[in-house]
């Protein structure tokens, strides 16, 4: 890969290089040792900066960025606001019938699970990096990768748990 | 300039299938593009015109119409041609199969 | 569901890809290059200027080049080796779209039905074919990138599908063959006719990926595992894509 | 003197494309209407009466707006002409074909739709006009990138 990709736009090739989670998932196809696993995963959770306080941002916006499939292509202007191409994989508001099935469904996600702070905490840090729960897990580390801003995640929270937003309608 | 059109024309239950694909991006002037289209399409069977039509910019990109022909023999002529809102015109002539 | 697949059984009995046909079939046919050749005298695995069944056997190895070959690559190379052209100028401009298609999609087309009804049965017996085998199957599990994707991130689990696109198991030779029976193909979406080498192109592209290099070992590699992987079934392309 | 040159070819090239045009016929009024009564007027087929001898042949669902294949056939006795309308489209009027002696009142062809709507066909036979509805639904399916 090294010799055969060449650089594009804002696709470096520093990305044609596995990171330390990247190797082991490739060299497990997907099923780590436990062991392991639980170290790295560890090591991920640290890279997650929780913002102090309320993370329910604006379930429109949100709407929006999970709408949004562009961010960090050769294609797209780097600097850029990114999306979430949330919808590719999650279902989420019932309104939106083109959704992907990749991930589980989030329909009635905090309807389901309420609001409070903890849930809160764990919906940031799983869009921020979701490595850190779950080492293989197929979801982008949106938040690590510098894919989307501190708002823009806790706008994705609140389009998970505000109860005014339509996945929970 | 007009690209590729092809025909196929073929014998089958005592009549003549036609299925004939046209290059024309059939843009619908909408979203900054020019208004361009094919306006007529004739069909003409052993020279003789059988089906005139009018088509709108609804038609797809590169539009493809199937028609049916009553009889119609192996080796016959069907001819079918085009012309769009800017003057420009195309036609494939093809033998019955 | 059951519907969705009535659309798509109307929408591709009536296809505008045979319409790319007739421009391959003229850009075969014409002489280019410093040298001022056809390409007619491409040796595309079955004998210069043999056509018809030659897309079936691809990939293969090819001596004269000592490595292995997809369509886009060969014709590439007969490109330089008969025309005398040079890479640079060959493959400027090698994705078109739906208002001038590029010289590799046009003759893509014309090669690839020319094949229609033979079983796919690319190369397996010689040394470089094993090789590319098992580098395509390799970068199919190779997590990279900012997003961390592999091509089984998309298609490695069963039933998955990104927005309505049902993303088949490329792994899975039932799931293969379809897929290698139908490619090259007319884009619905675009109006455009998309080969092989754009798909891997644009994977790596949503992938976050830097660019692949046309005809790489790479895109050479991975077109050459899924058409292993989806052999036997008979050529029925070119298709229709969503 | 050039700009004389120009000026005449400019208007014998238009004088030439004249009569090209005038060759065939378009029925602007007909498909310059912006809704299906007015493009119905414009052919003069208004108030066709319902018939189940048109049989529109379509997907329930299309996959694309910008490809939907529709296959018609008319069984009434002497139809000449088989009209196609978008019911929703920004101009509903989308084909009119005129059958002659020589073809069977039978179509197929790919038309854009821009949302879910009602296709109409309108037959016509001996100066009456008959028409047939079917409900297409068109999910545009976005995808990123």
């Amino acid at each position: 890969m090294q010799r055969d990709l060449h650089a594009r736009g804002q696709a470096t090739m520093d990305r044609v290089v596995q990171d330390g989670v990247q190797r082991v998932c490739t060299e497990s196809n997907d099923r780590p040792p436990a062991e392991l696993a639980k170290r790295l995963e560890a090591d991920q959770m640290k890279t997650i900066a929780f913002p102090q306080g309320n993370l329910i941002g604006d379930w429109k916006n949100g709407e929006r960025i999970a709408q949004d499939g562009r961010g960090l292509q050769w294609t797209d202007k780097p600097g850029a606001p990114g999306g979430g191409s949330c919808y590719n994989c999650h279902q989420l508001s019932p309104k939106e019938a083109s959704f992907g099935t990749i991930g589980p469904s989030l329909s009635r996600f905090g309807a389901i699970r309420g609001n409070g702070p903890e849930i809160q905490k764990y919906v940031y840090g799983k869009i921020f990096n979701a490595k850190a729960y779950n080492l293989c897990s197929q979801m982008p580390r949106l938040g690590y990768s510098g894919t989307l801003t501190e708002e823009q995640i806790k706008d994705l929270v609140g389009l998970l748990l505000d109860p005014a937003s339509p996945v929970n309608q | 300039m007009a690209g590729p059109m092809k025909m196929r024309a073929t014998v089958a239950g005592g009549n003549t299938d036609v299925r004939v694909l046209m290059t024309h991006p059939m843009t619908t002037g909408q979203g900054g593009q020019a208004l361009y289209f094919i306006q007529n399409v004739t069909v003409k069977h052993n020279g003789r015109t059988v089906i005139e039509s009018e088509i709108s910019q609804a038609v797809s990109r590169n539009p493809v119409f199937s028609f049916r022909l009553k009889g119609g023999a192996k080796g016959d002529t069907i001819e079918v041609s085009w012309l769009d809102n800017k003057g420009e015109t195309n036609k494939i002539e093809a033998a019955v199969a | 569901m059951r519907e969705i697949q009535r659309y798509r059984q109307m929408v591709s009995e009536d296809s505008p890809a045979e319409l790319f046909e007739v421009e391959g079939e003229a850009l075969w046919k014409k002489p280019q290059g410093p040298k001022q050749a056809s390409l007619e005298k491409c040796d595309l695995g079955l004998g210069p200027g043999v056509l018809k069944g030659a897309y079936a056997q691809l990939p293969r190895y090819f001596k004269d080049a000592d490595r292995v070959m997809d369509l886009e690559t060969r014709l590439l190379h007969c490109m330089m080796a008969l025309q005398g052209r040079s890479r640079e100028e060959a493959t400027q401009r090698v994705f078109g779209n739906a208002d001038r298609p590029s010289e590799m999609e046009s003759l893509s087309a014309y090669i690839a039905t020319q094949s229609r009804g033979m079983k796919m049965a690319p190369g397996l017996s010689h040394p470089k074919e094993k090789e590319a085998y098992e580098l395509g199957r390799a970068l199919y599990f190779q997590r990279t990138g900012p997003w961390d994707f592999a091509c089984t991130s998309c298609h490695g689990e069963e039933s998955k599908r990104i927005r309505m696109q049902a993303l088949p198991v490329l792994l899975k030779p039932e799931q293969a063959r379809p897929v290698v029976a139908s490619w090259p193909a007319y884009r619905i979406s675009t109006s455009a006719f998309i080969t092989l080498q754009w798909r891997m192109n644009d994977c790596y592209r949503q992938m976050r990926l830097p660019e692949p290099a046309f005809g790489s070992d790479t895109t050479v590699a991975l077109i050459h595992f899924i058409t292993v992987t989806g052999k036997g079934e008979p050529y029925r392309g070119p298709g229709n894509k969503r | 003197m050039n700009r004389l040159r120009r000026t005449l070819l400019g208007a014998l090239a238009a004088w030439l494309a004249k009569p090209l045009a005038a060759l065939a016929a378009w029925n602007e009024s007909a498909f310059g209407a912006k809704t299906p009564q007015d493009a119905l007027k414009g052919i003069g087929a208004a108030n066709p009466a319902p018939s189940k001898e048109i049989v529109i042949d379509a997907p329930q669902i299309a996959e694309n707006g910008a490809v939907v294949p529709i296959e018609i056939t008319s069984n009434i006795p002497g139809t000449s002409s088989i009209a196609v309308v978008l019911e929703k489209n920004p101009f509903p009027l989308a084909a009119k074909f005129d059958f002659g002696e020589g073809a069977l009142p039978y179509v197929k062809l790919n038309v854009k739709m821009a949302e879910t709507a009602d296709v109409r066909v309108v037959a016509s036979a001996g100066g009456r006009h008959y028409a047939a509805t079917r409900e297409i639904k068109v999910t545009i399916g976005g995808c990123g990138g």
